[in-house]
């Protein structure tokens, strides 16, 4: 499928699911959202997976907003008291968020990210943030591999990680310094390699991507989704 | 491509420092003419990934004048009639996967997608690679990085290939296969090695460089063999030029 | 210090996009009239995936572990550079771990773009030519931790003010000074690993400090 | 250091996967006593890498047990008695300069600051550094990188030191001086090399693997020296113990 289709359907969605705030509609994201999930085939351990380390913020908000935000209370428990306007405020966000991140990982995890960056380039987005997040991208797994390695070697001589104080700190900035080194003294090298085969030229790169009718056919889908979801939350909002 | 000029890289005097260090490279004067296969040896930090680098027009000599199929090599030009494989693969190697990358210079030379394509998957083939197409580059290991990094030179036919320490990390059967490609993978080739067994089965001319200088060229049995020569460059003879070499150890 | 999706209303989050937007052109508008501007890609490129790998790094805080930002020293040696790296940095952290969001990346940006900036300045203007180790530590130390400041101060505003439920002016203060004050160790110790950082960079290849 | 024990490093069937990859190791059986000098030799990808890794105590054995000095390794715990020598030199160097990287590892031991200073200063001596110690680590010469890398071993007087792919990108006269101090740098030494040039001239014993497994093991001379055998397992007959290998080109 054309990534470019599948980039902009899912922006067009995710803005439209963080401008839901109506109960009625929340449910219905949620239902399109699952319908989706049970599309894609994913597994359900690859979500909980994902979920795991951004949702402490949302995690927080959800567990103390019910009992600060609000005047209505609906449950007193002496020294604190559950207000329905909190509760509802926890509801939005939990619900928007997980509509939001499903998504999203259902659709940047179909393709490589790479893929996406590319389809980014060739919708417009200016050359030198496409060069430099392509560039950013394919050296992200190797620097992790020689911040491993080099963490290895550090432990091998005797690192105590746990110690706390200066020693510790002291070790993790040169840790951070050398990656830094390293990194400065392979982009000379890239550049060269880059600028020997042609980099540079002015070279328009060529459109790799064709759309299809299926591709408009899921755009025009998601807009239209979105579009349902907008228009009713104005109306329900009047 | 002047089918008729013969001297494919041409140094006059050239001299090069590195900002903040003491002289490189000293006074080269070198021709290499077409269809040779060159092998440049020497100790490390003799110069000659930097002499590499001036002939690409990387770096700008100092003095002197080098000049690549006769015409005087200038920074700014894009010359596809001359590759590198460098020292480090991992370097060389800044596409996404394995294609892309083969791609990256046809494409720069402003072939159509069909040729650009074609010359991907050749290349690809020559090298044994055709299997890796779509692999991420940085999950293959160190040998088949550089077999690709071979391959993303070859893919734009050009008439000089230059080997910056081809067979480091290799093992021996990738070795091997480099040994067999190399001499079929442009009309002219340099190669910088300390692996001087390569250098002798693959060159018809070794030079000999120390300290930022020319010391010597010539046959390169001739050279490789004349054991007070070597010695007197940190080199050693190559083993295969010593009859019944191994000595009875423990 | 990431805020993620679903809590902002839209205004907001395309506010953010909008904000950085224009940062980002205005940056590539001037690194477009340089010289050769293809020559600095490759170096801002790693230098930004560097940085992304060095934010995996732990510091143990009994009894938790903090992961670093580093947003004042990308700022002090990218320079220019920041702008488009940060944003980055924020996508792939965003596409990869879901550590922040798709619809907040242009507030998010804001967070940590503006008081990478300053950092910048900070470090530049503090030093002014001068290359002592004590001066780099110390304009470092003030970058990396007033960068962290700057930041949580950003981002506390925005998560109190713009959170959906009212929460009463009272309340709001509160949240905000816990929210300061629980990071001033975490500023602290940016401080400390950006000036040390610093340092080992003036010793090792003060290049590197001269930014991109 | 239990004087009496002779047994360094003892795997018994161990087995090994990286998550999400096949079978890396199966089976390895191994014992290596005191005072040995091992060589290991296979192609790219065999598995040497790992199997250090495991002795280190880096990654876990999924089945099986590796002793180390007689007590099963535990990944927890750092044992000054074993140093690895990376792949690759820029991995195993971190600090600012050479003399602090030499000296991390003793000052890690816990030794006091004259005694680490000795022995830092020593090490660097053995390995001809002496007059780097206060350059920045990251910009030595590839050569350089190296024996600052072995030296770091050296400094914590380990009884046994693993060398992977210690001769690559060095050059001639580095590879000969590393080869005449390899034996002497610990009691008991493992190398993993494609150099087979080099495993023939400092090992006492020789294995060969290849796809996870130990193919065979015994005197380097009849390993190598074994044509078929090493062709089998993608290796050639080191040149030296090929008598008049030179063939005429040209
Ligand atoms: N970027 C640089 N800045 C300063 N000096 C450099 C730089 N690159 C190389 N040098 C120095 O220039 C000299 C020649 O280096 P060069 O890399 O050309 O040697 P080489 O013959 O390729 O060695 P090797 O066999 O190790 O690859 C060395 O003394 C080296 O330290
Ligand atoms: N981190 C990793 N994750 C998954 N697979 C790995 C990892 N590291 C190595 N492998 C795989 O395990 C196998 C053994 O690798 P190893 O690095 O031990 O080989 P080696 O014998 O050291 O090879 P070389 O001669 O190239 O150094 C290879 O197939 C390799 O692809
Ligand atoms: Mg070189
Ligand atoms: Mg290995």
């Amino acid at each position: 499928m054309d990534p470019r289709c599948r980039l902009a359907g899912l922006f067009v969605l995710i803005f439209a699911y963080s401008f839901v705030s109506d109960f009625r509609l929340l449910g219905a994201i949620l239902a399109f959202t699952l319908m989706l999930f049970f599309m894609s085939g994913l597994p359900i351990r690859f979500i909980l997976q994902k979920l795991k380390l951004p949702s402490i913020i949302i995690l927080v908000l959800v567990l103390i907003l019910p009992f600060v935000s609000g005047q209505n209370i609906l449950l007193d428990l002496g020294f604190i008291s559950l207000k329905q306007e909190g509760l509802h405020a926890a509801g939005l966000i939990a619900a928007r968020f997980l509509c939001i991140i499903i998504t999203v990982m259902i659709v940047l995890h179909t393709a490589p990210l790479l893929t996406h960056v590319k389809a980014m380039r060739a919708m417009g987005l200016p050359w030198i943030m496409a060069d430099m997040a392509l560039l950013t991208g394919r050296y992200l797994e190797v620097l992790g591999s020689d911040l491993k390695r080099m963490q290895i070697a550090m432990r091998l001589r005797g690192l105590n990680a746990s110690r706390p104080g200066l020693y510790m700190l002291r070790t993790r900035a040169w840790l951070c310094g050398s990656l830094l080194v390293r990194g400065l003294e392979r982009a000379d090298w890239v550049y060269r390699a880059m600028r020997l085969r042609g980099y540079g030229q002015s070279m328009a790169a060529p459109c790799e991507y064709r759309v299809t009718a299926l591709d408009m056919a899921v755009l025009a889908a998601s807009v239209l989704t979105a579009g349902t979801f907008t228009g009713l939350e104005i109306w329900f909002g009047l | 491509m002047s089918v008729k000029s013969s001297s494919v890289l041409k140094a006059e005097n050239v001299s090069f420092s590195y900002p903040g260090n003491g002289g490189t490279l000293h006074d080269i004067n070198l021709g290499i003419t077409r269809g040779e296969k060159v092998g440049i040896i020497g100790p490390n930090g003799a110069g000659k990934t930097t002499f590499f680098l001036l002939a690409c027009g990387i770096l700008r000599p100092v003095s002197g004048v080098i000049r690549l199929f006769e015409k005087p090599v200038t920074g700014s030009k894009f010359n596809p009639q001359a590759a590198l494989v460098f020292q480090k693969p991992d370097d060389q190697l800044f596409c996404p996967t394995v294609r892309e990358d083969v791609a990256f210079g046809p494409q720069n030379m402003g072939l159509d997608a069909q040729e650009v394509d074609r010359r991907a998957w050749e290349a690809l083939y020559k090298v044994d690679a055709a299997s890796l197409a779509e692999r991420p580059v940085h999950h293959l290991s160190e040998g088949e990085k550089r077999m690709v990094s071979i391959a993303t030179a070859l893919a734009m036919h050009p008439g000089l290939i230059i080997y910056d320490e081809p067979s480091a990390y290799l093992d021996i059967r990738t070795r091997r296969r480099l040994i067999t490609l190399m001499p079929g993978s442009a009309e002219t080739i340099i190669v910088a090695s300390h692996d001087l067994e390569l250098v002798l089965e693959v060159c018809t001319r070794v030079i000999l460089m120390d300290q930022g200088r020319i010391i010597t060229q010539g046959d390169p049995a001739g050279i490789m063999g004349d054991e007070t020569l070597m010695q007197a460059h940190g080199q050693e003879k190559p083993p295969s030029l010593v009859p019944h070499y191994y000595r009875h150890q423990h | 210090m990431h805020i993620p999706d679903g809590i902002l209303p839209v205004p907001v989050t395309l506010g953010g996009y909008a904000v950085c937007a224009a940062a980002v052109f205005f940056c590539l508008h001037r690194i477009n009239k340089r010289p050769d501007p293809a020559a600095d890609i490759p170096k801002a490129a790693l230098l930004t995936a560097a940085f992304f790998v060095a934010s995996l790094i732990h510091i143990p805080i009994p009894p938790a572990s903090v992961h670093l930002v580093l947003s004042g020293l990308l700022g002090v040696l990218l320079g220019f550079f920041a702008i488009p790296a940060i944003l980055i940095g924020l996508f792939f952290q965003a596409a990869m771990f879901g550590h922040g969001g798709l619809t907040t990346l242009g507030i998010n940006w804001v967070i940590i773009g503006f008081p990478a900036m300053a950092a910048h300045y900070i470090f530049r203007f503090g030093l002014r030519g001068r290359q002592g180790p004590k001066q780099t530590a110390t304009f470092a130390f003030l970058a990396g931790s007033l960068a962290i400041m700057l930041s949580v101060l950003f981002f506390s505003l925005l998560l109190v003010t713009a959170v959906p439920a009212d929460l009463g002016a009272a309340v709001e203060k509160t949240a905000m000074l816990v929210l300061i004050v629980a990071h001033v160790p975490l500023a602290l110790i940016e401080g400390v690993i950006t000036a040390m950082t610093a340092t080992f960079l003036l010793r090792v290849s003060p290049r590197v400090l001269h930014g991109v």
